[in-house]
């Protein structure tokens, strides 16, 4: 009965989206109060439910929808993983998006479908089988197009097409693979270890192609190359969509389903013994110096940016297909990190584009002392991507190296010095025009009363997160971080 | 002292500069900062001089498990760290009084103060990696503090190198925490002692530390970066952070527990080379603080030589490593001081009293540097000799000569280094603050006591003086060449140019650059745009296409077709 | 039996007739009769199921159905001579060219 | 209480009471619109009495005019009769709703208002009729029902164009009805019956019943507008006003399918038609493509709706060759899945488009272009209802696609998985060209507000589209309540 909650986590999100919808562009008020309400109230139910599942005390929800196939919401300690990250990034980008959107038109359209977003990305993480999965994927998928259009412009439509022709031709695919997956394995709930080992060799052949087709559809969202192209052209959407979608919820969206693929449905040794998972590797560790290289020549910061999801979501996946604990923990604990170090370097990058207008990185020099907290986050959130002790992204680098060790592959080791020093110069440049490069022009004073660099709510979210960022590598240790709560997760499923 | 004591003790060296970081961040609280700042080091010195040999503490939570104490290695480097921040940072209070960028100066400053004092110490190899990269990272930004190109350019050889040094200590750390399912260092140096992955793991370290230490052929960025910062940045540079480096190979290598003679014969090997490339080198400088960055190269070549003999004989390590910890003391000390010195040549022109205790003052470093008789680096010298038999590689008559060959040379760079300062005095900026003094007058006291008490800060100080001629006979050789080449040159201004490896490197990468510059990346494939879609040729064709269905005696053939078709199925 | 099928074969006959002049004649008038000789048609093959069973007594069901089937028809062409009309009134013209040469879009 | 429901035969008064209800308005054409907003949410009452009555007991029948079958009219109400019925009196509902507002009481138009309401309620008694009765005849008359009224709403705008498009219709349907009769006449020319129970048990495989069968397939394919077949289509129904497009693309066509559907299951099964089933699939198949390509390339609203309509039907037909023994189920609840699916996407569509003509003066689409405001909840439910006909999940499109790649996997026919896919992509293509204008910022002149019941009813139906997916449970239970197949809908691929 109490399973319910699972249920209402989705609503505390659908159903502020929808009443938002209707309402008039005026009553910001109410929008916000609705907006801060459904964030806080997920939160709170998603805190519940972390400390229910903490004690190994799962929900689970079933609704048929047709003969013989169910829609199952379930929460396990993977998902949790997925879902604490959005509920709390949503909170955080919710407030910052209501400071950056001020006054902006089709607010209400705005955060209905943002509200609708991170319905899905909830039930991403919620689902239990592969059905629901699929419904909430490509419920994503639509309710992202919105957000990225959202600014109206030829260059915003194309980029939307761009996104809706990959994400769609993704799905489709993914779609096939698991009817296919379906009608050979009959129910495909996500249960740790698998759900095909059982089945007759005839037809490993047939699954090793399944695989590859789920892999290569999820790697549309996961933004691997060459399925990226997406990806950097969706930048011109508002920074808060750049922020929560393209640093957390789609491009996660694809990584957390490789992971349910590889570990809850084909199962980890038997994708070993299909050798799968290798090439995943391959095209995972390609992925990374690529999108490293391709920042490096971004003079555009989100686009920059961009190619460094592309590169560090890579490590997600790169993590998985090594198949050891180790390798495992890091690359489902930097799920988290990444997003949390992302959403702090999008969020930076909106601060300067909203309130100075700066978009290009060679328009930076100096803003540091225009805006120091902000670009303090910057700072931190960019030291954290290349991987620098005692922040978020050391330890996920960390675990992968061991667990390369760990899978005797050691070549890997070698992609991620080769990535760690890519990021150093693609992000090092910038914080030394940020800090240490005499400014051009003198920036438009401080419109605020205060003299604060930017509004609270500009200013707030991106502390917070790289305070995060920060506690995340130096408590990593400590009992409910997502480290501990990883390696809880490859505990059970690996029995480590 | 209880448990919790002594981790607040421990998180708190390290932590103070930190918080002041945050406070001069605050508008609010910069003012109270900066007054405390200078002082930011003093917990270390307190905790380094506390009484109570071995103190340790384990903090499970903090990153992936942290352990932080002092032990015998420990205490001297953090010793000489804490001293040297103390007086670095009491002359910067003076010294960065009128620039404009003094809250980044100071941010810088005590980062860079708090990873190298957290450094020393560090005992499993998270959180040395952690102070290892916040000191190397800090110090960028007060290597290029002053804007100048030069600095920049020296800023961006150090910070590359220093990113390549950070690599490769992860890949060297890896293996390591492997082998040990611990990440104590102590554990790991045990298990280093017999793997087979050891010499990848010990070439790795030498690399990423080497760096650190200027290591030839690695050092080319210590004459850029020392000169290029301000003067009490680069005096804990090259006093306190190249020792980091040396601390880092005395907690990585194992020492004390497997005998290595190949290793031992490169690292001997390396360090002479060093302590005569850096002569050379030296003595072609004209800039006094690139000079003494030559100067403190060869200089850390004797404990690099030390640490080599000990890997040849692990039973004598015991007694080796105080000798290398005191070598490691008495250098930081005296290079300390001479960088300070430099700050305050202006008063070698005025003639008053002050003139003469300046160059008191940079006499006293010179001669503990040169080895000169009851100085700390003729005990340090002293202390060295008996183990020189050890070496694997020459035998110790040679070596023996060879250092006294090393300590003329040192004694002539510092030769000139006085004749530069004297010449250049003019032109160098005029009288200190009492906070600049201050600091000097701090390290000087200290260096004139480590060579009069050695025992007095560290107890385990090798105390034996060696015979004083041994020590005189360089000295005085050194002196008189020295003296010599300035009557000879007194009347010309001698200019030198040099070259280093950095140079070289630049021309080797400027083709590699072009290369990566000229290769053009692919431009992502575009979609149709929508608009158009519906002029595509396939589209119009279908359009005819249906203009025919629609006509209803060619519906009418297609309905006969399908009920013929129907019909014959 | 033979008459039986020779009325079911005229039956497919007239039917076939209908469905040619329905497609090939342009004029309104000439397509609606084509219908109505179609429909004839179909209803001779059903009277011609009548003749079915024991001597002389027809099976009323298929007479039954012709009859519906002749309301209906009537229906379809009151209608569509209605509609004739309409257009005749609306362009002068009596065929739905107009119609077949616009363009889809 | 239950006793009550379950033994009135409402889906006997869902046919009498429109046809009543029909003439009613047609005497008292002031009355019209209250007459008939008033039927049709009694209708709506109705269906759902029938379905709690059919989930009590099994599938019912009655026997009209107490004359025992051959003779007799034999009504009978199974599984896929009620869903028809219940589908259709919610798209019926909602479309009545509409249409209060789009045909205005007074005005210039009043005539059209007056003629609507009992054509279209005679449409609907029709279409009811059609789906309850159980013998080849009845099926007949009622088909011809329905397209009488059809042709004559079609007609309703008045223009020479809708003109010329409703008799074309009219030829059309009764070149396709006749071919029909001519079918049923050979049947009964062999069985001397017309009732789909027996026929189903007596029949056996002879060039005979072959030649009927054509005949009936040609006829109603005709009449369901499938690929070549389909000329007709896109000028009825972009050309009839939103109300009438709406009905004639949600329900209209469905008519004449689900009497295939039944001739196929229910009649013919002995007859050996799997290569038939071939040609249908592939007629389909085209129909898909075809019909995409053609949306892809409309610049009008209505016409886009319309061709993906064709390309809808496509789909409807690849059930016929994915059919075979023990995909049976999963083909057949795929068809009827795609069947109600598309019903509440396309109307609520069609509702759209009219709305934007009815406000902007024109259904072009780069009318949409900034769609804010007024007409942006239009867009939310265009793109609602667009996701049943993209296939995206949780609509029934979705489902009935999933049913449909499992059952071509399982007999091995992969042929279809291409073609269902890229229809899948063309689909979103030309939905996302409608999206992209919707979106595109400009400063537009703004619209006339709309009305309420032009907004809130569509919403109400394209959500219903969009979630059938997750309520396709009861209805898929019910159909399949006296269903001719017997198999589990899901069916696995075994080695």
């Amino acid at each position: 009965m109490n399973d319910l909650i699972l249920l209402a986590i989705l609503l505390s999100s659908l159903l502020p989206g929808l009443i938002i919808f209707t309402l008039p562009e005026e009553s910001v008020r109410l929008r916000t109060t609705l907006n801060l309400t459904g964030a806080l109230l997920k939160l709170l139910l998603v805190a519940v439910l972390f400390l229910r599942v903490a004690q190994r005390e799962y929900a689970e929800l079933r609704l048929p929808l047709l003969p013989d196939m169910e829609l199952v919401l379930r929460a396990d300690a993977l998902s949790l993983l997925f879902l604490t990250l959005s509920a709390f990034l949503w909170f955080l980008t919710t407030i910052y998006a209501i400071g950056y959107l001020e006054g902006s038109p089709h607010r209400s359209r705005f955060f209905g479908f943002f509200s609708l977003c991170v319905c899905a990305t909830t039930g991403i993480a919620l689902s239990g089988d592969m059905v629901t999965f699929i419904i909430f994927y490509e419920a994503l998928t639509i309710s992202t197009y919105p957000l990225i259009v959202h600014r109206g412009t030829p260059a915003a439509l194309s980029a939307g097409r761009v996104y809706l022709a990959y994400t769609l031709s993704g799905g489709v695919v993914l779609f096939f693979a698991t009817v296919w997956l379906r009608s050979i394995a009959g129910p495909l709930d996500f249960t740790s270890g698998g759900v095909v080992s059982g089945l007759d060799p005839a037809l490993y052949g047939s699954l090793s192609i399944i695989f590859a087709l789920l892999i290569l559809s999820l790697g549309v969202k996961a933004a691997l190359v060459p399925l990226h192209i997406w990806l950097p052209s969706a930048m011109v959407a508002p920074a808060p969509v750049s922020a929560l979608l393209h640093a957390v919820a789609v491009v996660k969206a694809g990584a957390f389903g490789i992971i349910r693929v590889i570990h809850d449905i084909f199962g980890l040794d038997f994708s070993i013994k299909l050798n799968l998972l290798f090439p995943l590797a391959l095209l995972a560790a390609f992925t990374i110096i690529y999108g490293s290289i391709r920042a490096l020549s971004q003079n555009d910061l989100k686009r920059r940016l961009a190619f460094s999801t592309v590169s560090q979501v890579s490590y997600i996946l790169l993590g998985v297909a090594m198949a050891t604990p180790l390798a495992t923990i890091g690359g489902m604990v930097h799920l988290v990190h990444q997003g949390v170090m992302k959403i702090t370097l999008f969020f930076c990058a909106g601060n300067l584009a909203e309130t100075l207008d700066i978009h290009k990185i060679d328009e930076m020099d100096g803003v540091g002392r225009r805006m120091p907290w902000t670009m303090t986050a910057f700072t931190i959130g960019a030291l954290g991507m290349i991987g620098l002790p005692p922040l978020a992204g050391f330890i996920s680098k960390w675990y992968l190296g061991l667990g390369s060790l760990a899978a005797g592959q050691p070549w890997i080791i070698v992609v991620l010095i080769a990535s760690t020093l890519l990021n150093a110069a693609y992000f090092l440049p910038i914080l030394h025009r940020v800090w240490f490069v005499e400014p051009r022009q003198d920036w438009p004073p401080s419109t605020l009363y205060s003299g604060r660099e930017t509004t609270w709510a500009l200013l707030a979210p991106p502390l917070v997160t790289a305070i995060l960022v920060i506690l995340l590598g130096i408590l990593a240790h400590s009992v409910g971080s997502p480290l501990y709560w990883v390696e809880l997760i490859a505990a059970r499923e690996d029995g480590l | 002292m209880s448990a919790p004591v002594t981790m607040a003790i421990l998180l708190g060296v390290p932590l103070l500069p930190l918080l002041l970081v945050g406070a001069l961040a605050a508008a609010r609280l910069r003012r109270l900062a900066l007054s405390i700042a200078p002082f930011a080091a003093l917990p270390g010195l307190v905790l380094a001089l506390l009484p109570g040999s071995e103190t340790a503490v384990a903090i499970p939570w903090l990153l992936i498990g942290t352990h932080l104490g002092v032990d015998d290695t420990g205490r001297i480097f953090l010793l000489l760290t804490a001293l040297l921040w103390l007086a670095a940072g009491l002359y910067a209070g003076g010294y960065s009084k009128n620039s404009p960028q003094r809250a980044r100066f100071w941010i810088f400053f005590l980062l860079c103060m708090s990873g190298n004092l957290g450094f020393t110490l560090a005992l499993d190899m998270i959180s040395f990696y952690l102070f290892f990269t916040l000191m190397s990272f800090a110090a960028y930004g007060l290597i290029i503090h002053d804007n100048t190109p030069f600095a920049l350019r020296a800023g961006k050889i150090y910070l590359w190198l220093v990113i390549i040094g950070e690599v490769l200590l992860f890949v060297a750390l890896l293996p390591a925490a492997r082998m040990t399912d611990s990440l104590l260092m102590s554990d790991v140096t045990k298990a280093l002692a017999n793997a087979d992955a050891t010499s990848l793991i010990l070439g790795l370290l030498i690399v990423a530390l080497g760096i650190k230490i200027g290591i030839v052929p690695l050092h080319f960025w210590l004459p850029l970066a020392h000169p290029a910062a301000p003067i009490p940045a680069s005096a804990v540079l090259s006093g306190a952070m190249i020792k980091a480096g040396l601390l880092g190979l005395l907690r990585l290598f194992p020492l004390g527990s497997t005998n290595l003679p190949g290793w031992s014969a490169t690292l001997i090997s390396l360090g002479l080379l060093m302590a005569f490339f850096g002569v050379v080198m030296g003595l072609l400088q004209n800039q006094p603080k690139t000079l003494l960055a030559y100067s403190s190269i060869s200089q850390i070549g004797f404990p690099l030589m030390a640490i080599g003999l000990g890997l040849a004989a692990p039973q004598q390590w015991p007694l080796l490593a105080p000798v290398v910890g005191f070598y490691a003391l008495h250098h930081g000390l005296a290079k300390g001081a001479l960088f300070l010195g430099v700050g305050l040549t202006g008063h070698l022109n005025t003639p008053t009293l002050m003139r003469y205790v300046t160059l008191a003052g940079l006499l006293l470093p010179a001669l503990a540097l040169s080895g000169a008789p009851f100085t700390s680096g003729a005990r340090a010298k002293a202390a060295l000799k008996p183990f020189l038999e050890l070496s694997p590689l020459l035998d110790e008559s040679l070596l023996t000569i060879l250092l006294g060959g090393a300590a003329v040379g040192t004694t002539l760079l510092l030769g000139r280094l006085l004749f530069l300062l004297w010449q250049q005095a003019g032109d160098s900026e005029t009288a200190g603050t009492t906070g600049m003094w201050g600091g000097w007058s701090l390290l000087l006291l200290m260096v004139a006591l480590v060579g009069i008490y050695p025992g007095l800060l560290t107890p385990n100080a090798p105390t034996a003086a060696g015979k004083w001629f041994d020590a005189l006979w360089p000295v005085t050789g050194g002196a008189l060449i020295s003296l010599l080449g300035w009557y000879s040159l007194r009347n010309r201004g001698v200019n030198l140019r040099t070259k280093d490896v950095d140079v070289l490197l630049e021309a080797l990468l400027r083709p590699l650059g072009k290369i990566a510059a000229a290769v053009k990346l692919p431009p992502a494939p575009r979609l149709p745009r929508g608009a158009r879609w519906q002029n595509l040729p396939l589209l119009l064709l279908l359009r005819d296409a249906e203009q025919q269905l629609r006509q209803l005696r060619v519906a009418g053939v297609m309905f006969i077709l399908l009920l013929l078709a129907l019909l014959l199925l | 039996m033979s008459m039986a099928l020779l009325y079911a074969g005229s039956g497919i006959i007239l039917f076939s007739i209908g469905l040619h002049a329905l497609l090939v004649r342009r004029h309104l008038l000439r397509k609606i009769l084509a219908a109505n000789i179609m429909g004839s048609g179909v209803f001779m093959v059903f009277i011609a199921m009548g003749a079915r069973g024991d001597a002389g007594v027809a099976d009323p069901v298929p007479q039954a159905m012709v009859l519906t089937g002749i309301v209906v028809s009537l229906c379809f062409t009151a209608v569509a001579i209605v509609l004739a009309v309409r257009i005749n009134h609306l362009t002068g013209c009596t065929t739905l060219a107009i119609d077949e040469e616009s363009a889809i879009d | 209480m239950t006793e009550l429901i379950v033994h009135q035969h409402w889906f006997l008064w869902m046919t009498l009471l429109p046809l009543g209800a029909a003439v009613a308005t047609f005497l008292a054409p002031r009355q019209a619109r209250w007459i008939g907003f008033t039927t049709a949410l009694l209708l709506l009452l109705c269906a759902l009495l029938a379905i709690a009555a059919a989930i009590i007991s099994k599938a019912q029948t009655i026997t009209a005019g107490n004359w025992s079958t051959p003779l007799g009219i034999e009504l009978r109400a199974d599984g896929l009769a009620l869903v028809m019925l219940a589908i259709t009196a919610l798209v019926g509902f909602i479309v009545s709703c509409y249409a209060l507002s789009y045909f205005p009481a007074r005005g210039h138009h009043q005539s059209r208002t007056h003629y609507f309401w009992p054509l279209w309620l005679f449409l609907w008694g029709g279409c009811n009729a059609l789906f309850i009765s159980a013998d080849l005849f009845n099926l007949y008359v009622t088909l011809e029902l329905v397209t009488l009224a059809s042709v004559a709403l079609i007609a309703l705008e008045g223009g020479k164009a809708a003109l010329a498009a409703a008799l074309r219709y009219l030829f059309i349907g009764l070149l396709g009805s006749l071919a029909y009769l001519l079918g049923v006449g050979i049947l009964y020319a062999t069985y001397a019956t017309v009732d789909i129970a027996l026929l189903g048990d007596m029949l056996s495989a002879t060039r005979l019943n072959h030649a009927a069968m054509s005949l009936m397939v040609a006829g109603l394919v005709l009449k369901s507008a499938l690929f070549p077949l389909h000329f007709w289509l896109p000028q009825a129904h972009a050309k009839a006003p939103a109300p009438v497009s709406a009905v004639l693309s949600a329900l209209v066509i469905k008519c004449a399918y689900v009497i295939l559907l039944r001739l196929w299951f229910e009649v013919f099964p002995a007859l050996e038609t799997i290569a038939v089933g071939h040609l249908l699939g592939l007629l389909g198949s085209l129909a898909i493509i075809w019909g995409s390509l053609m949306a892809l390339r409309q610049e009008r609203l209505k016409l886009l709706i319309a061709y993906s309509t064709v390309a809808q039907i496509g789909y409807l037909f690849l059930v016929f060759p994915l059919a075979r023994s023990q995909t049976m189920a999963a083909a057949w609840v795929a068809g009827v899945l795609m069947m109600m699916a598309h019903a509440c996407g396309k109307a609520a569509m069609f509702m759209v488009a009219g709305t934007i003509h009815h406000t902007a003066g024109s259904d072009r689409i780069s009318r949409l272009a900034g769609a804010g405001g007024p007409i942006g909840v239009l867009v939310v439910v265009f793109t609602l209802a667009a996701t049943t006909i993209i296939g995206l999940p949780p609509s029934g499109g979705f489902f009935a696609k999933w049913l449909f790649i499992n059952a071509a996997l399982v007999t091995g026919q992969w042929w279809y998985l291409p073609i269902i896919l890229s229809g899948t992509l063309l689909a979103g293509a030309y939905i996302a060209r409608v999206l992209g204008w919707a979106f595109l910022d400009v400063k537009r002149s703004s619209y006339p507000v709309i009305p309420w019941v032009m907004k809130w009813p569509p919403l109400v139906l394209s959500v219903i589209a969009l979630l059938f997916g997750l309520i396709a449970f009861e209805p898929v239970q019910i159909a399949l309540i006296g269903a001719p197949v017997s198999t589990g809908v899901l069916v696995e691929l075994r080695p």
